[in-house]
């Protein structure tokens, strides 16, 4: 087996593990990142792909390993965009749990 | 088996092992941390298989950027973290989940070894017109010529993802400025850094930047450093973020698409057609789209990872 | 399938450059001038759609236009046959239609000099054009990947703009879902470069056609793909996104999401398995998605019948009507006589259903504003108060239902004769179910709301707005009496 | 247009003008002209009558894909319905006066009116699914008027028959276009290609189901009790009389008479709903409820005919059954009438006004110088002598004992006021239609009308009449012992079965919350993913 097949089998397993990640993990981060595993374990796949292209004089094909790079920024993009929801989301619950829990005060202050 | 397999098995089992703890380590900080290691493990094997390009950029964005914003989203959600068991995946979940995972991994694997050896490939073609240009990289080639409208698009996509992320301001801080990125003071060491770093780190991003016309780098690598640079100096407090109202930072932000796009249309006048390059002033016309496209990823990262607005700004 | 650029290949492009240039010049501008900018803008992109649509009509064969000049399978070629002009042209009808009913929604007020959520619409309104316009014209699977990120980046936020706890949770869930749908679909493509060298989808369709030995990597990479999109369209049982995304967006979102969004994914869906790899489409797998819309009719009919809200009725209607689309794979593949009229079929649906839907969610939006909730239970008389907003909402439920004239009733009556003519008889009882079912949650909400007394509505309705939706929901009746000018430009660029 | 006849122009009016006053009623709420509303029918009068004096006419609308054609057995019926549409509207003004849904119930009006004029001349499969859908469904504005809870409950099964009747059909006609090789979708083309096509059978069952549940034959009759019970008295009069007739000139033109087909199911259908009708009628107190219970069973009596023609192969019964459902458009129509005066005036008790509805009554037994008299001869052969032309004489038995138990409900009735009145001397004109009408159609057909006073002829129509009043005379002395049968009978029961299918619902909203949670989609996906796969 070749360094190129294992970087792709590589990549498979990521893309296994981080599907896995995913599923079971409650934590919205924690999906976050398993999402970043499969990113990189298609990323990998990409770059097998890209190696297996290496002919006469070319270490590897430059198409594929260019869309990674494309890739990659759309996912750093998705990752930012994801966190920027999640801290939102977090901050908005502590928010309305507060005015919640003023607005429960207020009503006993009225009744006493 | 040789040593260099040897050391490629380690590797991938290192890798595969990091990429596993990330997914089961009990706390999310652990597992961010777990995450960036992975990230340089990953460069690694990226180097292994004559990619360095994508080497730079994924330790560069996947291990580095993507790292800061998770690290910072793990602290302000620490809290969070002992609570939520709410949705907790019972154990035929886990189960179902695992078998499906492995099927998928089965088929890929497959797929990989039914096929190894030479593949197709577009290298030859690649670059047999990057003389045309005068370029030596023929990622650069494809990102900038033959692919243009992708890495055009996928500016526009790190916008939309700018302004998603802005849209998540509360309504006050509107054309306010982000959060400072940590809580606490900063540490000396670090303002020191961030006084002595920038100055190399914008010297060696255009370098990168202007190298990758011929050798591996170019305007991404060289806008991510850039980015981080940038960063250094946010995380010091040596400068405060920038208000999102602005209208230089926008015009900063959307410089490289704008360039592109304005240099794509001149192609209908000059060239062949859109996103065409007359072939006497490609590789200057290149470069000049690509210190552009510079300017807009160093602004652009660092927002991402500042989030939306939250101290009300200036002007409203 | 030529590979050179046609006369009007620039049309595409300026297809997709319009509304980037638009959104990027808002981004920069904001305030108010995103606003202005992107209704400005609009009428163009509909003299462009049109233009491609004409062309493709006249030319009987589809527009392409080769980046750069570099030729695939190293360049990248855009490509717009019929069935990418009627996108084009429904969206740019759609679009336009949601921004002049937001403006009211989305104002910047005098006092600021910008406001989040009206620059955060107007920009990512004018992004979502620029997507759609990618994805429809997108000739590269590579690039339609870009496209349909940037679908996803323009559509999720707008679904939260009003930053209510409830809408954040649901656009984070669509992004993720969405996210992973994507994946999937990269990961097909990574491994079908990897078997070809190519990427351009009229190369891959002569490469596929011409294909013997080893097809593991396709069908690897077909089943990734489809499952991927299938989860960006919502398709039972992937749905777990829709209903709270599109309930809690603001009604101009949701008409759009609703309307375009998810057929920017379906549309790919079709692109791979009608062109990229039409040989390799086994019918067992078409019979998969078929199944899997048919669970869709009954599940999302079903549901939609129980919801206690207006809008989320209209998104359970929504996960309903997806299905009718998948049914286009099963009844258009394969080398039967029956298959153009399963395609005219399938393709109608999505039409009908964008401009039905649209005009419903719009209408919607209304009663929801106007009478200050949207709880069905509470609308009885609402249509004495707006007749208009009633009579778009009941127009829209027409074509859902599937009764003439109107868009919803062509598609049904096409796809069920696909049926019978392929022998393929379970399809027809669950499409005369889901018009039945369709019947009943239609009803739920129409009869009370022409009943008993005038509803008081907190807060007077604006007559244009109710137009707009109104001229929506005619549109899908308007397509009942389709010239055949339409039916032909459908199929151009049907394989075969 | 392809037309040539410029008296084709006739059924474009028969279209266009009820439109025109539908978008004038829209544009002026409050006021609507009840000249408008009466005029608005009439232009399908004389379109159906230039028909019957004429050549068939015809007339195409390629851009809305839209042919119409008027033969002789849609022009009788056209005609009557014409007739019974104008004459009903006239009552109008009077009923939705000061009446807050006044606006609704016209356009619900004006839009059933144009499906039920439209249905007896659409040509082509889609344009004659779509009148037949505008004769369906908006008339559920029309039954669920009042807003009661029983016009409630009637407006909901209404809505349920009639949306199931559209399936039904939509299947059929589907089936029906698949078979034509061409992709002609004019009836008379599917019909042609009918004996060749693989899905014959199945189509024309479908077809005839769906047309099947529009007349309410047994056991589809539930919605018609209810429905004729809880309408306004000129909805439940056009309803009745003309909105029914869809269902009739269905059967009339896709049933392939030419291929003597398995009439006899439609047959014992027909038998059924003719008996039953009648059994169920007599227990029921309203006479709204009883007319309907007599609808279903004179529509179980053209069922009948229809099936007999059918299954003997003749083309001839077309003309026959229009003919019997002409008579009983005016004379139903009428009759609603009848309840609407005796609901108003202490009049509606005097003897001559029961002598009146009795005989307009009576004539759909077919007493002896009515329409119905005539109507009965004109089935009389297509029935034959055999156990069903026996039966049949039993249901006239049945039908005059039903409407002599109608006359006693109508004395019975309690006076409600004057405020929704119909007027007598438009009820005398009603009645008068029906009773000449078939008379006049008769002679506009070329029959001999004399030789039908033969004194053998007018006994063989008259004992039965007279045998059905002696009947009830009986029967009213036993009323106690009758079952107190709600409205609709089993149609309560299929409610119930109905609200039973819930617990699917309930079964489907659990899936639902199951599939809404993260882990469990995501292995969806990834099952979606190993299925497609596997199918791969």
């Amino acid at each position: 087996m070749t360094a190129t097949t294992l970087a792709g089998l590589t990549g498979a397993a990521l893309i296994g593990l981080g599907l896995y990640g995913v599923l079971v993990n409650v934590h919205a981060l924690r999906k976050i990142l398993a999402f970043n595993l499969i990113g990189s374990g298609v990323f990998l796949v990409f770059g097998l792909v890209a190696r297996r292209g290496a002919v006469a004089g070319f270490a590897a094909d430059p198409v594929p390993q260019a869309m990674v790079i494309t890739g990659i920024v759309v996912a750093f993009s998705a990752t930012a965009l994801a966190i920027g929801l999640l801290l939102r989301l977090h901050e908005r619950r502590v928010e309305d749990a507060a005015a919640e829990s003023d607005n429960r005060s207020d009503n006993k202050s009225d009744k006493t | 088996m040789t040593v260099l397999d040897l050391l490629d098995t380690g590797l991938a089992v290192l890798v595969l092992a990091v990429a596993a703890w990330t997914i089961v380590a009990r706390s999310n900080f652990a597992a961010v941390i777990g995450f960036m290691t992975y990230g340089l493990l990953l460069s690694l094997v990226w180097a292994r298989i004559a990619a360095l390009d994508v080497a730079i950029t994924e330790a560069a964005i996947g291990s580095g950027v993507t790292g800061l914003l998770l690290i910072g989203a793990a602290v302000r959600l620490r809290a969070l973290e002992k609570s939520d068991t709410a949705g907790q995946v019972g154990g035929l979940g886990r189960v179902g989940a695992a078998v499906l995972s492995v099927l998928v991994v089965v088929a890929l694997a497959a797929v990989f070894l039914s096929a190894e050896g030479q593949g197709p490939s577009l290298a030859p073609e690649a670059a047999r017109h990057l003389p045309q240009f005068g370029l030596g990289n023929p990622i650069t080639a494809v990102l900038m010529a033959y692919r243009a409208i992708d890495t055009m698009l996928e500016k526009v996509v790190l916008i939309l993802a700018v302004i998603g992320v802005w849209s998540l301001a509360p309504d006050g801080a509107w054309g306010g400025a982000p959060a400072n990125l940590s809580l606490a003071e900063p540490d000396p060491a670090l303002v020191y850094l961030a006084r002595v770093l920038p100055p190399f780190g914008i010297v060696v991003s255009i370098y990168i930047a202007w190298v990758g016309a011929s050798e591996p780098g170019g305007a991404f690598q060289g806008g991510a450093l850039l980015a981080a640079m940038a960063l250094v100096v946010l995380m010091a407090r040596l400068a405060p973020a920038p208000e999102v109202g602005r209208l230089w930072l926008r015009l900063v932000i959307v410089s490289g698409p704008v360039t592109f796009l304005a240099v794509g249309l001149l192609g209908f006048a000059i060239a062949t057609g859109f996103l065409a390059y007359p072939t006497a002033y490609a590789k200057a016309l290149i470069l000049f789209i690509e210190a552009f496209m510079v300017l807009s990823i160093a602004a652009m990262l660092p927002l991402l990872v500042l989030g939306p607005p939250k101290v009300p700004g200036g002007r409203a | 399938m030529p590979l050179a650029t046609s006369p009007a290949g620039y049309l595409l492009v300026l297809a997709i450059v319009l509304p980037v240039s638009g959104m990027v010049l808002s981004f920069v501008l904001g305030g108010r001038h995103a606003e202005r900018i992107a209704l400005a803008t609009a009428p163009f992109g509909l003299a462009i759609a049109i233009a491609i649509a004409a062309e493709v009509l006249k030319t009987g064969q589809p527009i392409t236009y080769i980046v750069g000049g570099w030729s695939p399978p190293l360049g990248i070629a855009l490509r717009a046959d019929g069935f990418s002009a009627v996108m084009l042209v429904t969206s740019a009808l759609v679009l336009p239609a949601a921004m002049l009913y937001a403006r009211a929604y989305f104002a910047t007020p005098a006092t600021l000099r910008e406001k989040r959520a009206p620059f955060a619409f107007w920009t990512l309104m004018q992004g979502l054009s620029a997507a759609l316009a990618v994805v429809f014209t997108g000739g590269d699977l590579f690039t339609l990947y870009v496209a349909l990120e940037l679908l996803t980046f323009a559509a999720v936020p707008l679904v939260c703009l009003d930053g209510r706890a409830e809408t954040l949770e649901a656009a984070l869930r669509y992004l993720l879902f969405a996210l992973l749908g994507s994946i999937l679909y990269l990961l097909g493509v990574g491994l079908i470069y990897g078997r070809f060298g190519v990427l351009d989808i009229a190369l891959l369709a002569e490469r596929t056609r011409a294909l013997d030995g080893d097809t593991r990597a396709l069908l690897v990479a077909g089943a990734l793909m489809t499952a991927g999109l299938a989860a960006k369209t919502a398709l039972f049982p992937l749905h777990l996104w829709l209903p709270p995304a599109h309930a809690n967006a603001p009604a101009p979102a949701s008409a759009v999401l609703s309307a375009l969004v998810v057929k920017g994914s379906f549309f790919l869906a079709v692109r791979l398995w009608f062109d990229v790899m039409p040989t390799l489409a086994s019918t067992a797998a078409m019979t998969v998605l078929g199944a899997l819309g048919c669970g869709a009719i009954l599940f999302g009919s079903v549901m939609a019948l129980r919801q206690e809200r207006l809008k989320l009725l209209i998104a359970y209607s929504t996960v309903a009507q997806i299905g009718y689309l998948f049914l286009v794979f099963p009844l258009a593949s394969g080398a039967g006589a029956w298959t153009a009229v399963g395609w005219t079929g399938g393709i109608m649906q999505v039409l009908a259903h964008a401009l039905a839907k649209s005009g419903m969610f719009l209408a919607a939006g209304l009663v929801a504003e106007a009478v200050g909730h949207d709880r069905i239970s509470g609308l009885r008389g609402v249509g004495r108060s707006m007749p208009v907003t009633l009579l778009a909402f009941g127009l829209g439920g027409v074509s859902l239902m599937g009764l003439p004239p109107s868009g919803g009733f062509l598609a049904k009556w096409w796809l069920l004769l696909a049926s019978v003519q392929s022998g393929q008889w379970a399809w027809c009882l669950v499409v005369l179910a889901g018009g039945l079912l369709a019947g009943g949650y239609v009803f739920r909400v129409v009869a009370p709301a022409i009943a008993g007394e005038p509803l008081v509505l907190a807060k007077p309705v604006a007559r244009g707005r109710e137009v707009v939706a109104l001229l929506l929901a005619l549109g899908a009746i308007a397509l009942g009496v389709a010239p055949d000018g339409l039916l032909e430009l459908i199929r151009i660029g049907r394989g075969g | 247009m392809t037309a040539l006849n410029p008296a084709s122009l006739w059924l474009l009016a028969m279209l266009v003008v009820p439109l025109a006053v539908l978008a004038f009623a829209v544009a002026r709420p409050g006021r609507f002209g009840t000249a408008l509303l009466v005029a608005a029918p009439l232009p399908g009068l004389v379109a159906a009558l230039l028909a019957l004096g004429g050549e068939p006419m015809a007339v195409t609308f390629p851009v809305l894909r839209l042919s119409l054609a008027l033969d002789r057995p849609g022009a009788i019926l056209l005609g009557a319905a014409a007739l019974l549409w104008s004459l009903a509207a006239i009552v109008l003004p009077s009923f939705l006066e000061g009446d807050r849904h006044a606006r609704r119930f016209v356009v619900c009006w004006l839009l059933t009116l144009i499906g039920s004029l439209g249905v007896f001349a659409a040509a082509d499969l889609v344009g004659f699914y779509l009148v037949y859908a505008l004769v369906s469904v908006p008339a559920y504005g029309l039954v669920a008027h009042d807003e009661t809870a029983a016009s409630d409950r009637a407006g909901g099964v209404y809505l349920a028959f009639a949306l199931l009747g559209e399936a039904l059909l939509l299947m059929g006609f589907v089936l029906l276009a698949a078979g034509e090789p061409a992709g002609s979708l004019r009836i008379a083309d599917v019909m042609a290609a009918l004996p060749r096509s693989p899905w014959a059978g199945t189509a024309v069952a479908l077809t005839a189901a769906g047309f099947a549940l529009k007349m309410a034959l047994v056991p589809a009759h539930g919605w018609m009790p209810l429905t004729y019970t809880a309408a306004p008295i000129p909805a439940a009069a056009v309803l009745s009389g003309a909105a029914v007739k869809a269902g009739v000139i269905g059967l009339i033109r896709f049933l392939p008479f030419d291929l003597a087909g398995s009439g006899e199911i439609l047959v014992v259908f027909g038998l059924c709903s003719a008996f039953y009708g009648v059994a169920v009628g007599v227990t029921q107190l309203n006479p709204k409820t009883v007319l309907a219970y007599s609808s279903i069973s004179q529509m179980g009596v053209l069922a009948t005919v229809l099936g007999m023609g059918l299954a003997a192969g003749d083309v001839g019964v077309r003309l026959d059954a229009a003919f019997y459902g002409a008579h009983h458009v005016l004379a139903k129509g009428a009759l609603f009438l009848a309840v609407g005066v005796a609901l108003s005036s202490t009049a509606g008790r005097s003897t001559s006004f029961l002598l009146l509805v009795a005989i307009v009554g009576l004539g759909l037994g077919g007493l002896p110088f009515t329409g119905g008299a005539l109507a009965k001869l004109a089935v009389k052969d297509g029935l034959g002598k055999g156990p069903v032309g026996m039966l049949a004489v039993a249901s006239s038995v049945g039908t005059s004992l039903l409407m002599t138990h109608f006359v006693w409900t109508l004395t019975r009735l309690a006076e409600t006021g004057a405020e929704r009145r119909v007027p007598r001397r438009l009820w005398v004109a009603a009645a008068a239609a029906a009773i000449v009408f078939p008379w006049l159609l008769a002679m506009i057909l070329g029959g001999e009308v004399a030789s039908l006073l033969q004194p053998a002829i007018l006994f063989a129509s008259a004992w039965p009449v007279a045998l059905g009043v002696v009947l009830w005379l009986g029967l009213v002395r036993v009323r106690g012992l009758l079952p107190a049968v709600p409205p609709g009978d089993i149609v309560g029961a299929m409610e119930r079965l109905f609200r039973a299918s819930y617990g699917i619902a309930d079964g489907f909203a659990w899936l639902d919350d199951k599939l809404r949670q993260w882990a469990v989609a995501g292995v969806a996906l990834l099952a979606v993913t190993v299925a497609l796969l596997v199918a791969l």
